[in-house]
């Protein structure tokens, strides 16, 4: 069995290394994919590229953690790895026994102190931690908005302005926005990791979340709670904007939706159609509370919480079969003639 | 008792009967308490229908039943261990009645909270919550009840003898624990409930 | 080695003028707990191939961003099904089959206390297991065709309640796990109870062998966790088939009621899952180091003291439901206090190799891998167990990571030591030392491509349970190299099948100690006879073998 | 294992498929939800058989199969003393198999060294708050200001006076790690080469600083600025000097691992086996 053992051992040496340095010439391969990727990136919604205040401090409490535990991680694998190189069986080995020890009182107990010290320093910064980060009432002068979450999109609604919006949330900088979440349906979770960290939308509920940015631009994030067929698309996009963008964007929102008199045939068509069940353009029809509000419809990015651009051509494929989009969507295929469609399209088109 | 072909030491009162047995009451304690958790977590949050202080009133007899069922089970045992046959018949006869009239209240208050008080588990929290304890706790009953019967029959027909005293000790041991749920199950739905 | 010379295993088979049906009926109507333990173990390979499948295809799907491969539905069945199956039809009967394998003959009993309960818990859960599979054909889904359940392996409500889940996809999911949780509930009386009672003259519970010890912690978790799942299950059936309203978040029902019974019975799941894993490190790494467990008693002490804090845990799953400061607080805190026994049995391990002659056979290879995975598994755990950092990372890819170091890189390289170790044991054959080897480095290497690198789509924010994803997202490289591995491991877990199949063909005979170890199942024949010992051992130590190979130099006079 | 009287067979329990009959019936049972009323009866049925069956095999009493048993040839064979000889520690042919070390400080000298160091450090704290700011309140009010704002509290609205809250607090957290140190010093100062004075004194404080640094430094940006981290390293070094000082001058207690079975028991006046000392 000895020889065995050592054949083993020599096979395994040279597979081991083989295998390390596949494996690092992947990492390295991939890293350097990975810059050439990085010139297409648009968007990585990293915790780890804070702009605003909670997910500034979560970062730099993360990056204590993880300090640590690496710390703890080199010290405890250095060990393993000096014990299996320092007392691997060696030629002639087989024939005696090492000494057998039992144990010792006194290692024991360093490696049960010394965590003991670790748990109890570290649990107290995350106490500290939480208390700091989790605001339950609104700070003076922050902007509250309540978010509702939907199987599968974001009904978004401002306070102390009259109206309500979907899916991409817009808010000024340099001041506290604070979130009220509920749900209609399942649980949900608003998560745009670079402003804040994540808090659920649970019926029955409310629950309440805060981001203070300190730089505009546009964040994205997504629903973070797995909520049934389509929780893929449940994307959120955050414009942080000046203070007079975002009262200027504000201010558009809460006008009326406009009547253009050429798009009068596809207003009609849709007035007469369901959709006015579901959806709300206020000044036109205020029905409907099941889809999102469509009043500046042409304000959004995106359609169907980010599964597309928002434009004619997409929305025309998407009132022609949301399942184009984004399968499973709440919304059904109208099954209107494709003049309809186009009708309606034109339509929408003017909601800016 | 007979020593079974697996078993390879005496281990005295712990044997491996009694031990499954507390194994298995341990089990069943855990799917109470989480009955029990839900019964006293919605408490008050029912926002319609029936409320419990309204249509609840002490269960005094069928509580009384139960409890002192317990007593004649521990003496079936003793009577049986010591070859006391139909003293043995008795008390078991007693207990399996004690315990079917138990049933039987609780059938006369689900029926007055069914067709009186229109309460089903479908009307609110507490038609949810009391009905599955409740119920639970009474299909226990009536689980003990079919073993107290079986024993009782082969009792009456002579072939449970004094060395079988240790198994119907087990099912006594298990007609004590569902007595002891209900201690908990009425301190909860008629006492903390209303 | 000791005594492999002089040793005449007889290879002829008793009965060779039997039928399959005959054997087939002797499998069936078995009590014994060998053969009990080898069908739970086998039939939880066959769900892992299920299991790993699935894996695959959503790897397949998640390899390039903005993917069409599998249908959004489908892709949340598969994660559901992988879960569900990995967590209760994988890792539940393969521990389960250890145990009742082993302890029995660790602790010198010749069956275990309820042998035909046994047989019994080991049917629920393989019905439970059919039953749970049936739903790709049976559940009458919306439109007509079968559906698994896609509600995901936690089964949140209110998705689970029939106004968001129509059909009986999650019906299914209910009874196959209810029913399976009732085998390992009896599975888990049936191990406490042997060890408590059976164990042979001598053997006082200072001295039954580490494995023992943990196990009889897995069954108390498991008769403390499985009744509260059962208790909810029962809870979400009566909504779903009577109209109750438990979880009926319309009815006034409380969604994060759910998350509380599950949790309560998950966290302790978990270590359900890892405990084993540590059980047969446990065996492993002494022996294939030569040496006595470093800390015996510490190691005890530890075990129970994960179980009991494992019990006050479970909301560390929960940090973002807004529970207030003060349970996360708590919950965090005390969190972090389980890495303070699991470090000691960490070092415990360690200082056992350090001093030995460490002997790198296949079994030890994969003891040894766990102990460094798990080690950083850990950590990440306790990473999330800041609870603000959690704010960030649940439900993130890191969270995968995290599990899947745990369960892979803890549970699973163990299971897969154990089977290598073992194995002659159970059949008297040896297994090939070339295939395991080449299932531990291809294993190894696919395991790190595909679980290491997950933890960097995490930290850059990829949600999990998305069936897709943008290519803007900067995720696309990682889940490219994530999904490679995976073809990796799937090399690996061939190579195993083949190692088991070889050991079949070729009948290297193995002994009755092939690895010259201490614990008492070594001193009966490989496998051992329906009884297991002719007569009872009787044992002076926690080392009974050692005391017979070194009787000038016996355990028991130190102990 | 002692050699039996020759058997010709033991016995087991029979095997019996009623366990699985009465399982495929609970099952059958239960599926009738999801399928078809029929399955409840079929299953019902075969539940009842099932159960009737398994209730046979153990009334009225267990029914058991004898098993032959091997023939001599398959049995394993008797183990033999094996050859390979075990090695033993330098610190005592009979101590192969010890716990290691021999001896250790007892627990009270870690407690001591923790409340020592713990005084000293207060000391120099009290020092520093005289001499900086002419209030020996100052040096608590100091801790508390670097460490409560870790901890999400506000920091101490007044420097130089007394608050008993904030005293409570600090003198609790101050007093739990330094025992806690205390301890981890009397059991890990011995093991390591050199002077222990070294170590404790000088490595170890510095080595905390410097993480306690970082983290203030990660955690709240603006309290690494209010340490005087000059007199926070002497109140450490204080504090390591001393509490290196009391356990290098304790004297360790011998455990008794390295007596005999009968001499632990005190069945035996002298150990049978001597002290390490004795061979080293
Ligand atoms: C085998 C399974 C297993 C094991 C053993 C663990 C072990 C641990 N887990 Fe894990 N966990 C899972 C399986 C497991 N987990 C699963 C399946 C999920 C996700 C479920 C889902 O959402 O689907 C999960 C999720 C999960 C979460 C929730 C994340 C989220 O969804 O938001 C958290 C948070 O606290 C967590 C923490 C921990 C911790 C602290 C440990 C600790 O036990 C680890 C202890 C070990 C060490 C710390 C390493 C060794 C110790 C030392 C070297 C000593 C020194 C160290 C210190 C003093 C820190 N786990
Ligand atoms: C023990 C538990 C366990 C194990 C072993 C695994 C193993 C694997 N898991 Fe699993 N996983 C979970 C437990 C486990 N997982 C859980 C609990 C979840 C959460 C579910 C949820 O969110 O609800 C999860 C979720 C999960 C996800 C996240 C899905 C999502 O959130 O969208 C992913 C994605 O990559 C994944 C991947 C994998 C992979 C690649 C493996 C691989 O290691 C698998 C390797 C195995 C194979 C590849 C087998 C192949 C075999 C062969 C090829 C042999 C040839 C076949 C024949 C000869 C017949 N798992
Ligand atoms: C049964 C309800 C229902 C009806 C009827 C309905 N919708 Fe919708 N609609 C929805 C829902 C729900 C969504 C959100 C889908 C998603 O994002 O998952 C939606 C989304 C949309 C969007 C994208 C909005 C955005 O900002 O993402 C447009 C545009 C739209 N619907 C137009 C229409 C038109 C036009 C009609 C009629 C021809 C119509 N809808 C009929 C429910 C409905
Ligand atoms: Cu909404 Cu996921
Ligand atoms: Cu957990």
């Amino acid at each position: 069995m000895g020889s065995a053992s050592f054949r083993i051992k020599g096979g395994l040496l040279s597979i081991g290394i083989a295998g390390i340095t596949a494996f690092l010439s992947f990492l390295a391969l991939s890293a350097v994919a990975a810059k050439a990727f990085a010139a297409e990136v648009i968007q990585t919604p990293t915790p780890f590229e804070p702009v605003s205040e909670p997910a500034h401090a979560i970062m730099d409490f993360g990056l204590l953690i993880i300090w640590i535990c690496a710390a703890i991680f080199f010290i405890v694998f250095g060990l393993l790895i000096y014990t299996i190189i320092r007392y691997r069986a060696k030629a002639g080995d087989e024939t005696t026994e090492p000494a057998q020890i039992y144990g010792s009182e006194q290692l024991e107990l360093a490696w049960t102190i010394t965590p003991v010290l670790i748990v109890i320093i570290l649990g107290l910064i995350t106490a500290g931690r939480i208390v700091a980060l989790d605001k339950t009432d609104p700070p003076e002068g922050s902007l509250g908005i309540r978010v509702i979450g939907h199987q599968w999109w974001w009904e978004l609604q401002y306070e102390g302005y009259d109206f309500i919006t979907a899916n991409e949330l817009h808010i000024p900088v340099d001041q506290t926005a604070f979130l009220t979440l509920h749900s209609e349906d399942v649980i949900h979770s608003f998560w745009v990791p670079q402003l804040s960290g994540k808090t659920d939308l649970i019926p029955n509920r409310t629950n309440q979340m805060w981001m203070h940015p300190h730089e505009t631009g546009l964040y994205v994030g997504q629903c973070a709670e797995y909520c049934g067929t389509q929780h893929a698309h449940m994307l959120l996009r955050v414009f942080v904007h000046t203070q007079p963008d975002f009262e200027r964007w504000a201010a558009e929102q809460q006008q009326l939706a406009t009547r253009v008199a050429s798009v009068d045939l596809g207003r009609e068509t849709f007035e007469q159609t369901a959709c006015v069940n579901c959806h709300t353009v206020r000044g036109v029809t205020e029905i409907g509370q099941f889809g999102p509000d469509l009043t500046h419809l042409m304000s959004r990015t995106t359609i169907g919480a980010g599964a597309a651009a928002n434009n004619r051509e997409n929305l025309i494929a998407w009132i022609t079969n949301p399942d184009h989009f984004k399968p499973g969507a709440r919304m059904p295929a109208m099954k209107l003639s494709p003049q309809k469609i186009e009708l309606v399209a034109d339509y929408l088109t003017t909601l800016k | 008792m007979n020593q079974s072909a697996v078993e390879p030491i005496d281990m005295g009162t712990w044997n491996r009967g009694r031990v499954g047995m507390l194994c298995l009451i341990f089990g069943e304690s855990m799917f109470f308490s989480i009955f029990v958790v839900a019964y006293l977590f919605y408490i008050g949050k029912s926002g319609h229908g029936p409320q419990p202080s309204e249509v609840l009133s002490f269960p005094y007899l069928a509580t009384a039943c139960l409890l002192s069922s317990s007593i004649t089970a521990g003496l079936a045992v003793r009577f049986i261990a010591r070859s006391h046959r139909w003293l043995a018949v008795l008390v078991l006869a007693i207990t399996i009645g004690l315990g079917a009239s138990f049933i039987a209240f609780t059938a006369v208050e689900w029926y007055g909270l069914i067709v009186d008080h229109g309460l089903t588990i479908r009307t609110n929290l507490f038609g949810t919550t009391f009905y599955s304890l409740v119920g639970f706790h009474a299909a226990h009953v009536i689980v003990g009840l079919c073993m107290l019967s079986l024993i009782f029959c082969l009792l009456v027909a002579g072939a449970v003898r004094s060395e079988h005293a240790e198994r119907v000790e087990m099912v006594t041991w298990y007609w004590h624990f569902v007595d002891a749920v209900w201690i908990v199950v009425f301190s909860v739905v008629y006492i903390i409930g209303t | 080695m000791a005594s492999s010379e002089g040793l005449s295993v007889s290879t002829v088979p008793k009965d060779v003028d039997r039928t399959w049906l005959d054997h087939m009926h002797e499998w069936v109507s078995t009590v014994d707990h060998k053969r009990l333990g080898v069908l739970y173990i086998f039939s939880g390979l066959f769900f892992f191939i299920l299991g790993g499948l699935e894996a695959t295809a959503m790897r397949a799907q998640l390899a390039i961003p903005a993917n069409d491969l599998v249908e959004p539905a489908e892709f949340n069945r598969l994660f559901t099904m992988h879960g569900t199956t990995m967590v209760f039809l994988v890792g539940m009967p393969i521990v389960t089959g250890f145990g009742n394998y082993l302890i029995p003959l660790m602790i010198g009993a010749r069956d275990m206390a309820f042998p035909r309960l046994n047989a019994w818990g080991f049917w629920m859960f393989f019905f439970g297991g059919i039953v749970l599979y049936m739903s790709y054909f049976a559940s009458m889904g919306l439109y007509g065709a079968g559906t698994a359940p896609d509600v995901g392996w936690f089964a949140y409500s209110p998705l689970t309640g029939r106004a968001f889940s129509r059909g009986n996809a999650t019906d299914y999911w209910i009874l196959g796990i209810l029913i399976s949780g009732f085998g390992s509930m009896s599975g888990a009386i049936n191990m406490l109870t042997t060890t408590l009672t059976m164990r042979c003259p001598g053997m006082t519970m200072r001295r039954i062998p580490l494995f023992v010890w943990m196990m009889l912690v897995v069954s108390f978790l498991m008769l403390l966790a499985l009744p509260v799942l059962t208790a909810a299950q029962v809870m979400l059936l009566f909504d779903r088939f009577l109209g109750a309203h438990f979880f009926d978040t319309q009815a006034g029902g409380d969604a994060v009621l759910w998350q509380h019974f599950f949790w309560f019975f998950g966290h302790p799941e978990v270590y359900i899952l890892i405990v084993p894993g540590f059980a047969y490190a446990s065996e492993i790494i002494p022996v294939f180091s030569r040496k006595v467990i470093f800390g015996y008693v510490t190691m005890v002490a530890a075990s129970i003291c994960i179980g009991l804090v494992a019990v006050g845990v479970w909301a560390h799953h929960m940090f973002t439901v807004g529970m207030g400061r003060g349970l996360d607080i708590w919950f965090a805190i005390i969190t972090m206090v389980v890495g303070i026994p699991t470090g000691i049995k960490l070092f415990n391990w360690i200082a056992t190799m350090y001093g030995g002659k460490i002997r790198f056979r296949v079994p030890m290879l994969f003891a040894i891998a766990f102990i460094g995975q798990f080690l950083l598994a850990g950590l990440t755990g306790i990473m999330l167990s800041g609870a603000p950092f959690t704010w960030q990372l649940s439900d993130s890819y890191f969270v995968v990571a995290h599990f899947h170091y745990v369960l892979i890189g803890g549970l699973l390289f163990t299971v897969f030591g154990a089977c290598y170790f073992w194995f002659p044991k159970m059949f008297g054959w040896m297994m090939s030392e070339r295939l395991g080897l080449w299932h531990f480095v291809l294993f190894f290497i696919g395991f790190h491509l595909t679980f290491t690198t997950m933890h960097i789509q995490g930290l850059l924010g990829m949600p999990r349970r998305i069936y897709t994803y943008e290519p803007d997202r900067g995720w696309a490289i990682w889940n490219a190299i994530t999904s490679a591995g995976v073809v990796l491991q799937g090399l690996g877990v061939a190579f195993f099948l083949l190692a088991i199949f070889m050991a079949f063909r070729q009948k290297k005979p193995a002994g009755p100690d092939p690895w010259d170890a201490w614990t008492l199942e070594w001193s009966t024949s490989s496998p051992p006879p329906e009884y297991n010992f002719l007569s009872l051992p009787e044992v002076r130590s926690r080392r009974p073998l050692w005391d017979l190979k070194h009787p000038e130099d016996p355990d028991w006079e130190h102990e | 294992m002692t050699e039996n009287e020759e058997k010709e067979s033991l016995s087991l329990p029979a095997s019996t498929a009623a366990p699985l009959f009465f399982a495929f019936g609970l099952v059958l049972l239960l599926a009738s939800l999801v399928t078809n009323v029929i399955f409840a009866y079929v299953g019902a049925v075969i539940a009842v058989l099932g159960a009737h069956g398994w209730w046979r095999e153990m009334l009225p009493r267990e029914h058991i199969e004898p098993v032959p048993v091997q023939p001599l040839s398959e049995r394993a064979p008797e183990i033999t003393p094996q050859p390979a000889s075990v090695e033993h520690l330098v610190v005592g042919e009979d101590g192969h198999r010890v716990r290691l070390p021999l001896e250790y400080h007892p627990y009270a000298t870690g407690l001591r060294a923790g409340i020592a160091g713990g005084i000293a450090m207060a000391v120099v704290g009290g020092i520093h708050g005289l001499v900086a700011a002419g209030s020996v309140w100052a040096a608590f009010n100091g801790f508390a200001s670097i460490v409560m704002p870790l901890f999400g509290a506000s920091p101490p609205p007044d420097m130089l006076s007394f608050h008993p809250g904030i005293m409570v607090a600090a003198l609790g957290v101050h007093i739990a790690l330094s025992l806690l140190i205390g301890i981890v010093y009397s059991s890990v100062l011995p093991m390591l080469p050199g002077h222990p004075r070294l170590w404790g004194g000088i490595v170890a404080p510095i080595v905390w600083t410097a993480a306690g640094w970082a983290a203030v430094g990660l955690v709240t940006p603006d309290g690494a600025g209010a340490v005087s981290w000059g007199w926070f390293i002497a109140s450490q070094i204080a504090f390591g000097l001393v509490a290196g000082e009391v356990v290098s001058r304790s004297t360790p207690v011998r455990t008794l691992q390295s007596y005999t079975l009968s001499g632990r028991a005190g069945l035996e006046a002298t150990p049978a086996q001597g002290h390490p000392e004795d061979h080293s």
